[in-house]
C-alpha cells in the first residue's frame, strides 16, 4: 500500500510540473511549486517508511518550513514594486 | 523562457527533485543539506538579486547552433568516456575499496559516533572541512565588500518615515502571515538547535543547522520589514559572529597542536579519546553552525538592503 | 490495524489524485488554487495518519505528529497568501458572466 | 550490461543542459542558473557513485550489513554549502554589474566597453 501511495505522489508531482511549465501566470508556478513542496515532504516520508529505515523525517520537517519560507518570500518580492512596473509595461 | 521570474520557480521544483533522489540515493545529510539550502535560501537570493537586474531576459541575437555543436560533441565523448567506469551500485566498485570500509567498520570504535558522515565530515576530515568553512566565510567577506550598503547622510529622514509607515500598511495587510510566523520562527529556531546537536546521531549538524537557522532569521525579515530586522540583529555583531565561528574551528585545532598531537586531533581534548573525540565534533559544528548562520544573514541583509535602497532612490527620484 | 493504514493511504492518495487533475483541468488560477488548497491538506492529514498506523516507534511517531500538525498551520496561510497576493496584484478570476457567455456561444455554436 | 552505466549518462545529460545555458545565454542572472545546473549534475554523480545495491544511509544501526558509501556523501555536504555560498557572490557581482552598466546581457556590456576604450 506504501508503494501506491509513493506512486499516486508521483503521478502527482508530474501533474504539478506539468502545471509549472505551462503557468499562464506567474501565482500558476507558485502554486505549482507549493504543491510540489508538500509533495516533496510525502515522497520522503514514505520513502523512508519504504527502505525501512524511517528515522530520517527530520528531512520532511525541514522541508515543510522551507517550503513556507520560500512561498512567503517568492511572495514578498512578487509584490515588490519592480515587478508589477514590468508587468504594467508588458501590459 | 525569456521570464527569469518562472526561470527561478522551476530551479527550485528541480532543487526539490533532486533532494528526493539523494533520499532515494541514501544520501540523508545531503538531502538535508539540499533541502535546507536549495529550497529555501537558494531561490530567495536568486529572486532577491532579480528585483534589482530586472525580470526580463533580452532576446538573443546570436544563434545557438555553434553552442549547440559544441555541447553535443562534449557529451558524446563524455558518454563514450562512460564506457570505461564501474558500473552502478556494485558493491565491488574501486569507490568503495579504498578508505570507505575503514570509515564504515571502525568508525564506532574510533569516533563513537554512529552517523558516520559526522564523523568523517568533523574527524577522520576535519582539515578539509576547514577549509570549506574559510571558503564560506570568504564568500560571505566578498559579499560584504561588494554589496554593503552605503551610509547615507542623513538629509532624507522624512522619507524613512515615510518608508516606516509604508511598511506599517504592508504589514496590515500580512496579519494572518504575521501572525503564523511568530508562532513558527521560535519553532524553526529550536529545530535548528536540535538539529545542530542531534547531528552525531541522524542526519544533521552544522552546516544544515545554521542554513535552518538563517532561514528563520529571514522569514522574520521578509514579514516584518528590513529596519525592524535590523533593530534585531546588529549587523556588526554578526560580522564578528562569522569571524568567531573560524577562530573557534581553528582554536581547537591550535590547542591539540599545542598539546603535541596532529592538527584536529581531539583525542587530547579529555583523558578519554571517545570522550575527547566527541567534545571535539561538538565544538567544531558549532563553530561551523555559527559560521554558516552569519554569513548566510550578511548575504541575505545586504542584497535585500541593497534592493530596498535602490527601490527607495527610486521612489525619491519619481 | 495493517487495513486501517491502507485505507486511510488510498483516501490521501485519491484525494492528491483529484488535487492534481485539478490543477491541471480547471480553467483559472482561483479555482485551481482551490482544488489544491482544499484536498492538499486532508490528503496529507490522511497519508500522515495511515503512516502513524505502521506501529512506528516513539521518536518518529511524534516526528509524524509534529509534521502533521505544521502542515496544518502551514498549508492554509500559504493558500491564504498565494490568493491575496494574486487578488492584490490586480489577477482577475474568471467570472460567472464569461462562463455563461462561453456557455452561450458554444450552444449556439 | 551497459544498461548498468545509465547513472552516467543522466549525469552528462544534464550536464550539457547546465553547459548549454551557460554558453549559449548572454543573460548573467540565467548563466548562474546555467552553472548550479552543472553544480547539481556533479552533486547526482558523486552522490550515485556513492549507492550500494541493498545499502541504507550510513548512519550505524543494529541488524544492518551494508552501508552506502560515506566519503562522497561528506565531500558533496560541504559543496553544496559553498556552492550557495559562490552563487550568492556571483549574484553580488551581477548586481553590481547591473549598477555600473546598466544591464547584465552580455553582448551589450561588451558595447559599452568597445565605446569606452
Amino acid at each position: 500500500m506504501l508503494i501506491a501511495a509513493t506512486i499516486a505522489i508521483l503521478v502527482v508531482m508530474i501533474m504539478a510540473m506539468i502545471r509549472a511549465f505551462i503557468g499562464p501566470t506567474l501565482y500558476d508556478r507558485i502554486l505549482a511549486v507549493n504543491m510540489f513542496g508538500t509533495k516533496t515532504v510525502l515522497l520522503i516520508s514514505l520513502l523512508g517508511f519504504l527502505m525501512g529505515r524511517p528515522e530520517f523525517l527530520d528531512i520532511a520537517i525541514v522541508y515543510a518550513l522551507i517550503n513556507f519560507i520560500s512561498v512567503i518570500g517568492v511572495l514578498h518580492y512578487s509584490d515588490s514594486s519592480i515587478f508589477k512596473r514590468s508587468d504594467q509595461q508588458k501590459k | 523562457m525569456k521570464d527569469l521570474l518562472s526561470v527561478i520557480m522551476l530551479l527550485g521544483i528541480y532543487s526539490l527533485l533532486s533532494a528526493c533522489f539523494f533520499v532515494a540515493m541514501d544520501a540523508v545529510d545531503v538531502a538535508f543539506t539540499e533541502a535546507a539550502v536549495g529550497a529555501g535560501i537558494s531561490t530567495l537570493l536568486m529572486l532577491v538579486a532579480i528585483t534589482m537586474t530586472g525580470r526580463e531576459e533580452n532576446p538573443s541575437r546570436h544563434k545557438p547552433a555553434l553552442a549547440l555543436i559544441v555541447v553535443t560533441i562534449t557529451g558524446s565523448l563524455l558518454i563514450y568516456g562512460t564506457l570505461d567506469m564501474p558500473y552502478f551500485g556494485l558493491a565491488q566498485d574501486p569507490v568503495h575499496l579504498h578508505v570507505a570500509p575503514r570509515y564504515v567498520n571502525d568508525s564506532m570504535q574510533e569516533i563513537g559516533v554512529p552517523n558516520i558522515v559526522t564523523s568523517v565530515l568533523a574527524s577522520y576530515r576535519a582539515f578539509d572541512t576547514f577549509g570549506e568553512v574559510v571558503v564560506i566565510f570568504t564568500a560571505g567577506m566578498g559579499v560584504l565588500a561588494l554589496l554593503s550598503v552605503v551610509r547615507r547622510p542623513k538629509d532624507i529622514v522624512i522619507d524613512s518615515s515615510k518608508i516606516d509607515s509604508f511598511n506599517k500598511c504592508m504589514h496590515e495587510e500580512h496579519l494572518i502571515l504575521r501572525i503564523v510566523a511568530k508562532m513558527l520562527i521560535p519553532f524553526i529556531l529550536l529545530f535548528a538547535l536540535y538539529v545542530q546537536f542531534h547531528g552525531d546521531y541522524g542526519p544533521g549538524g552544522g552546516f544544515q543547522a545554521g542554513v535552518i537557522f538563517a532561514a528563520a532569521i529571514i522569514l522574520y525579515t521578509m514579514l516584518f520589514g528590513m529596519n525592524t530586522a535590523r533593530r534585531v540583529i546588529n549587523q556588526s555583531a554578526t560580522q564578528l559572529f562569522a569571524a568567531i565561528g573560524v577562530l573557534l574551528y581553528g582554536s581547537v585545532g591550535v590547542i591539540s597542536l599545542l598539546e603535541g598531537k596532529n592538527f584536529l586531533d581531539y583525542r587530547v581534548l579529555s583523558t578519554d579519546p571517545l570522550a575527547g573525540q566527541h567534545l571535539g565534533i561538538l565544538l567544531i559544528e558549532l563553530g561551523v553552525g555559527i559560521t554558516v548562520t552569519a554569513v548566510m544573514v550578511i548575504i541575505f541583509f545586504n542584497f535585500a538592503g541593497r534592493g530596498n535602497d535602490q527601490q527607495n532612490k527610486e521612489n525619491s527620484d519619481s | 490495524m495493517d487495513i486501517s493504514s491502507s485505507v486511510f493511504l488510498l483516501i490521501g492518495s485519491f484525494l492528491y489524485i483529484s488535487g492534481g487533475v485539478g490543477i491541471l483541468r480547471f480553467p483559472d488560477f482561483y479555482t485551481r488554487m482551490h482544488a489544491v488548497g482544499v484536498t492538499e491538506t486532508l490528503a496529507t492529514a490522511m497519508i500522515l495518519i495511515g503512516l502513524m498506523l505502521l506501529n512506528p516507534e516513539g521518536l518518529v511517531l511524534i516526528k509524524l505528529i509534529i509534521i502533521l500538525i505544521m502542515t496544518l498551520f502551514i498549508s492554509p496561510t500559504a493558500s491564504h497568501a498565494l490568493a491575496s497576493s494574486a487578488m492584490q496584484n490586480n489577477l482577475i478570476p474568471k467570472l460567472d458572466k464569461n462562463e455563461v457567455n462561453e456557455k452561450e456561444t458554444s450552444s449556439n455554436s | 550490461m551497459i544498461m548498468g552505466l545509465y547513472n552516467y549518462w543522466v549525469v552528462v545529460v544534464l550536464m550539457m543542459i547546465g553547459f548549454y545555458i551557460v554558453i549559449a545565454h548572454g543573460n548573467l542572472i540565467k548563466k548562474i542558473v546555467g552553472l548550479s545546473i552543472f553544480q547539481t549534475s556533479v552533486f547526482i554523480f558523486y552522490i550515485s557513485m556513492a549507492k550500494v545495491d541493498g545499502g541504507t544511509a550510513p548512519i550505524l544501526a543494529e541488524g544492518i550489513k551494508q552501508y552506502s558509501n560515506p566519503l562522497p556523501h561528506v565531500l558533496i555536504l560541504t559543496a553544496i554549502v559553498v556552492g550557495i555560498a559562490t552563487t550568492a557572490l556571483g549574484l553580488a557581482l551581477a548586481v553590481r554589474i547591473k549598477e555600473a552598466y546598466g544591464t547584465i546581457e552580455e553582448e551589450e556590456i561588451q558595447e559599452k566597453d568597445n565605446l569606452d576604450c
